[in-house]
């Protein structure tokens, strides 16, 4: 008896820890390490004897149902964020940016002569429409394709939508302010110096860097 | 200044044989010192009392002799450490002395009390580094997350206009067609006198250096014999500004971008 | 009565999910980042309406004598492993740089004097402090500028940072190992050599600095 008695005593020493400790060391060694581990890595690190099979089991039921789980990739084990929670890791933020002037007023022209064909934005401009000033209005939804037109090459025109009515609060086009009532509200008289606004809307003009500007 | 800390004013003429052969070995090793309040820290620690009751006075008798003794064996101290001699030397002959009247500066025992504070303080200080050292460190004794997981960035803009500037564009556009037909009618070309009009107009706000292309008129912008056009009616107009010392030109090599502004002053 | 139920429904519309949901969130949060995460940015990111601090302390507490637990740093929180597990991870532990005495020396007066000055470091130090080992704090990381002191020349101070924090495990500068005691000895106290009592008017700005240095 008393010989049985050191000889566990002396066991204990070389004894695994409780079962809940080597949770625990799990727990830390596989939030610390940068790869998923293997059982046999994670033999490897705790003390002998512990049992890690059975250690994982007990983890990967306390975190069931969290924020994180256990879950095994391959042959190794790692936490990963619940899959229902995949859309907290996605940061999004909304930024409300100005139209550049090019875009305004292609808008404005759509608006105000549709249906009307690039060309003809062209020419009311006096300056080229890039493509990408024409891409972004019909991203936004404020234009849309109309009919083709019937002169020769048969272009496609623009057109304003229910959602650029809607955007702008009018019921229909012919809600826009004609050009009388625009001079009489002192909208055509108050001209800036021309480039001089703005460096930036100025540049937009020449459409080159249209691209890049809404990067 | 509060007096809280008590020192000798005795001076003791039984000074340490100890501290006398400590100071000697310090000698030796001068050079492991980080200056004179260092070396003052160390020898107070010969006094072997608790920092708030040295003897100031001891500490000075402790510090003279260090240097006399250096002197003797002919090491060479640094500046820092005479000129904290020359003082300790001139703190003792105010600590023995009685207090001149007529004196104005800072009594022995304020000098002395504050010496005493600065040894206090360096001691509390490598005191305090040293159980901050002590302490758990990440990366050595707690780790944080091993494999993080990326946030993505999802970013959405949206683009605000009004009705109001849906208008102004579109009377900026109109407004284009109305006061400038003569551009058009009288074709690609631009005189240097509309140039000046423009011009004048402009170089008020031309605080900043900007190209000469910037100030070309829109319509006259694309189509490169109207741009042309411009361009050397600009720059002759601009000429005409500089001249007036109302603008200042600038190249800054053959071929770069002509750069104008407003005069500045 | 119909009123009010409907009211109601509408409200739960926009409830914050119940609290047991928005301690999964975080910790799914705080599991995906090495960084800690100040409340701000975790309020950020979790639905309108949720109460972090309050599901912050739930969490802590669930962690309580586990492999990890939940720090706080600063006004920031972070899931770090418990320090007696460190022996675990021999692999992941990074071999720091030694720091000389100075460099110690400099970051222990910074930490406990914040906000001080170059001069202030010299006068405590009793020698001149190298650009060498300001340098090396900064490029550590742990320490930064803090606001100009208001004294004749408005010299530049240094404060301790969030990742000194971090790194040292204090949740603020009041947990730093023996402060309180400090501060009552008046060990802390800026007091100027006699004689010079007049020059430093920024003598009752030391104390109220000391709560606000991590704006």
């Amino acid at each position: 008896m008393a010989e049985n008695r050191e000889n566990d005593s002396i066991d204990s020493l070389f004894d695994a820890p409780p079962m809940a400790e080597q949770e625990r060391m799990l727990e830390a060694i596989l939030f610390a390490t940068a790869e998923p581990q293997t059982v046999k890595a994670l033999e490897d690190r705790l003390p002998h004897g512990a049992d890690v099979k059975e250690a994982l089991t007990h983890l990967q039921k306390r975190y069931e149902g969290r924020g994180v789980s256990l879950v095994k990739v391959g042959d190794a084990w790692a936490f990963r964020t619940a899959p229902d929670l995949g859309f907290l890791m996605q940061k999004e933020s909304v930024e409300t940016r100005k139209l550049s002037r090019a875009a305004i007023e292609t808008l404005a022209i759509i608006a105000y002569h549709q249906p009307v064909t690039r060309a003809e934005i062209e020419e009311i401009r006096g300056v080229s429409v890039s493509r990408g000033t024409l891409d972004l209005l019909l991203e936004l939804g404020w234009i849309k394709l109309g009919r083709r037109k019937m002169t020769p090459g048969r272009p496609v025109t623009f057109i304003v939508t229910q959602d650029f009515l809607d955007h702008f609060g009018l019921e229909s086009p012919k809600d826009l302010p004609g050009i009388k009532e625009l001079r009489s509200a002192g909208l055509l008289d108050n001209r800036p110096p021309p480039g001089m606004m703005n460096k930036d809307e100025d540049l937009d003009d020449e459409d080159s860097d249209q691209e890049d500007m809404f990067d | 200044m509060p007096d809280d800390h008590s020192y000798d004013l005795q001076f003791e003429e039984s000074h340490d044989v100890s501290a006398r052969l400590v100071a000697e070995a310090l000698v030796v090793d001068v050079d492991g010192f980080e200056g004179p309040l260092d070396l003052l820290l160390t020898l107070s620690r010969t006094q072997k009392v608790d920092l708030r009751k040295i003897s100031i006075l001891n500490l000075a008798e402790q510090y003279l002799a260090f240097v006399e003794e250096a002197k003797r064996l002919r090491i060479e101290l640094a500046a820092d450490y005479l000129v904290m001699a020359a003082w300790l030397a001139f703190l003792k002959s105010r600590l023995l002395l009685p207090p001149d009247p007529t004196d104005e500066g800072p009594s022995g025992e304020e000098l002395a009390a504050h010496l005493a504070f600065q040894l206090e303080r360096l001691e509390a200080m490598r005191r305090s580094a040293a159980r901050l050292m002590a302490r758990d460190q990440l990366g050595r004794d707690f780790f944080a997350r091993g494999q993080t997981e990326d946030v993505t960035r999802r970013k959405t803009v949206k683009y605000s206009a009004t009705i109001l500037d849906l208008m102004q564009a579109y009377a900026r556009v109109k407004t284009r067609d109305d006061f400038e037909p003569l551009h058009m009618k009288r074709r690609a070309v631009y005189t240097m006198e509309q140039a000046l009009e423009r011009l004048k107009g402009l170089i008020g706000y031309a605080m900043e250096w900007a190209d000469l292309s910037t100030y070309l008129p829109e319509a006259w912008r694309l189509d490169p014999k109207k741009r042309r056009s411009a361009t050397a009616a600009t720059f002759a107009a601009s000429l005409e500004m500089v001249k007036e010392g109302k603008a200042e030109i600038r190249q800054d090599d053959a071929f770069a971008p002509i750069m104008l502004r407003k005069k500045l002053g």
